[in-house]
């Protein structure tokens, strides 16, 4: 019933327009690129000064010094560009980055985000450019599972996970549902076959509305 | 005449003063100026504030600095990764000092440094943890953080090319903090790849300009 | 597909309202998008305020804006120059506002706008006519001024190649605010010499990245 | 007895050291990088992109994008860069500009500048890169005629004209003396031959001072 996360990736892919600038967040969120189809011209950006970014070369083509924020080599599409940290970061923080995509611990009913520190004594804290992207990204979208490996709902009221931006998400893809964030909280705009809403709702902590017209979740 | 180049790694971060607030380029290892920070460590330099984007993996480069109790403190935004080893194990004993910053913030805050700015707002990091203590100013209806400038003593910054003048070009991504750590330092200290004649650079293609240079060393490709 | 390629002057300037704030680069005249200035001009627009470091000189670009009343404020460092006549009546009768602005602020207020700053402090211009009203902070026993980011309805800018993505380069010291205003507008609209292919220009040379720009139109070198 | 404004430039040129970045301001300072000597490498910026320009032009060669603060067209030298708006005033501002030489109306024995507005009404006030040199140069060397063409003191215990920037003033080049800023006011360093210390002060509205070793200031 629940989505695999690849098919979370295409569900997202689909919502990505042509020409769009995309910056993806480290981890799962890399899958979507796979996803989009050819029939679009997507520009990925990287926080380390790459635009236009292309897939991983081939084994052996690798340049150790041309790798993406997750630091895993990457190539230059014809039309790329490179420049320095702090014009990458402009980019993002200044609104030119039309849509992101980022993980997520929590996200609470006003958009609040939760994705960079999980109070655990045992590691340093680290941030990277999560606020960044968060605070400065024209949409932000969240690819999320709906809950944690132990059940706990990542959906919630009010994240108690230490912040990484207030009310800046649009909207939340799950293995169960997509999300709108409204004014008024989640908004259910699809969700799973076989799914109740008292289903989902119980897998959510904050209070679920469900649009007119929920459409159907499902693998493409 | 200016003649920025000097002869060896060692030359280059001559006088660097135990103290010294030093920006070491890189991301991951991405553009690190591996070579000039062995020869800060050769060189003895200790209780040394590092601002750097990772907190170094392994055993070399910023890795190697903690290992051999170098630093005080670090500022940066990710020092946790796969191999940050000796960064982990100097902050849970207590023995190093760590300054969390948004990745953009610290650029920009570098950048205001270079610019003779006295600080920014942004809304970066309002309402988090990380804005603890900081001033706070709704612009346009949005918390902004104030942020002050990050001046460096030194910066260590690691390019393909350059000229006599110190004039820089990049390698592809390798370029990341270079140029704005070389705006933001007193001294600020450049290995190369290559060295090419004046005037061999394209003028429109600098990336650098010599005047943020102060001396550049070769330093063979690995 | 993305192809940011127009027709003409005229479809690049088109939806540019009354009102709009509108960046235009040059220095002088070098770097001058004449041609979109003059669409501009064609297409009615009026009500404007215009940032540019001069005010136009002579009949032509910005001179003709206000000889033809389109000007409602001007916000620019250096207005006075040999035939800002234009500018200067205009100025006289009332007719147009001046915001005087020193060049670097001017420079540095758009680009907070571009990186999405709610403003900095600096020490240009504290103790000064052009700080009357400005929120003054001593920072490291200077004394600093608040300036406000200015952001661009529409920026109007001449490159010297683009491709179809609306990547840039420039000619010479044509550059000059092209970049900064370009980053700086909701809509970036410019004039380049010549098209080429995607792939054409240098990764490493490339001065404007395409996410900075809409539109692009070919205009014949002068 | 007075100086040729061409020895002024020549005795400024002489204090310039190799391997210096050097703004010169509009007018009289342009005559400065004339006599710089060929013994020195001096790197000239202009606030509108470029580092290393060269003089002007054959006629014919000009390049009429390539001009420098005064509209002039001038010359890249080899090593020569070309950059955006406001990195050049990052240099200006930021001070990476080693030295400028700068016009004036009026300078105060505080090192107060004030050489942009004389609040004449009928034109209309301009300031351009002023007030960014003056601030963010770490030196600020002053040229101009002693006094006004009307004989009024230029030099001043506090300056009537609007100011360009309060306290920035290192050196003080005129066609009489070489004056240092010196927390106790003007320092007389070098004076015209045949000229009294009475004569001197009589040109000058703020009180000076001479130092021990004042020396002769000459034609070249």
């Amino acid at each position: 019933m629940r989505l695999d996360l690849r098919d979370v990736a295409r569900r997202i892919a689909r919502d990505i327009p042509d020409g769009a600038y995309v910056n993806l967040g480290i981890g799962l969120p890399t899958l979507v690129a796979d996803c989009v189809g050819s029939d679009k011209e997507v520009v990925y950006h990287s926080e380390n000064g790459i635009l236009g970014m292309g897939p991983a070369p081939a084994p052996g083509e690798e340049d150790p010094e041309l790798v993406n924020a997750g630091k895993q080599p990457v190539t230059l599409l014809p039309g790329g560009a490179f420049f320095h940290h702090t014009d990458a970061f402009l980019m993002m923080r200044g609104g030119h980055v039309d849509l992101t995509v980022l993980g997520a611990f929590q996200v609470s009913e006003r958009g609040d985000l939760a994705n960079w520190a999980t109070d655990d004594a045992a590691h340093p804290p680290a941030v990277g450019g999560a606020m960044d992207l968060a605070v400065g990204a024209k949409q932000v979208l969240v690819m999320t599972t709906h809950t944690t490996k132990a059940g706990e709902p990542k959906l919630v009221p009010r994240c108690s996970y230490p912040l990484t931006a207030a009310g800046v998400v649009d909207r939340v893809y799950t293995d169960l549902a997509v999300l709108d964030v409204t004014p008024e909280g989640f908004l259910v705009r699809e969700m799973v076959a076989g799914l109740t809403r008292e289903d989902l709702q119980g897998a959510t902590a904050a209070r679920l509305s469900f649009a007119d017209d929920v459409a159907v979740l499902g693998g493409v | 005449m200016i003649d920025k180049r000097v002869g060896s790694p060692a030359d280059a971060v001559e006088g660097i003063e135990d103290g010294a607030t030093v920006l070491v380029g890189g991301f991951g290892a991405s553009g690190v100026p591996v070579e000039l920070v062995h020869a800060l460590l050769d060189r003895g330099a200790t209780d040394l504030t590092v601002v750097t984007n990772n907190a170094g993996s392994g055993e070399t480069d910023v890795a190697a600095l903690l290992r051999e109790r170098r630093v005080r403190k670090i500022v940066c935004s990710y020092p946790r990764s796969a191999g940050s080893v000796w960064f982990e194990e100097r902050w849970r004993a207590g023995e190093v000092e760590l300054e969390l910053v948004p990745q953009g913030t610290l650029s920009e805050r570098m950048r205001a440094a270079a610019a003779g700015l006295g600080g920014f707002f942004t809304p970066t990091g309002a309402d988090t943890r990380l804005a603890e203590g900081k001033e706070v100013r709704v612009i346009d209806g949005r918390r902004h953080v104030f942020e002050e400038p990050l001046p460096g003593d030194v910066a260590l910054v690691k390019a393909a090319r350059a000229d006599r003048w110190g004039n820089l070009v990049y390698r592809t991504a390798a370029r990341n903090f270079g140029p704005t750590m070389a705006a933001a330092a007193a001294l600020t200290v450049v290995q190369v790849e290559e060295f090419v004649e004046l005037g061999e650079l394209d003028p429109e293609a600098i990336v650098t300009p010599g005047i943020f240079v102060d001396r550049v060393v070769r330093v063979a490709a690995a």
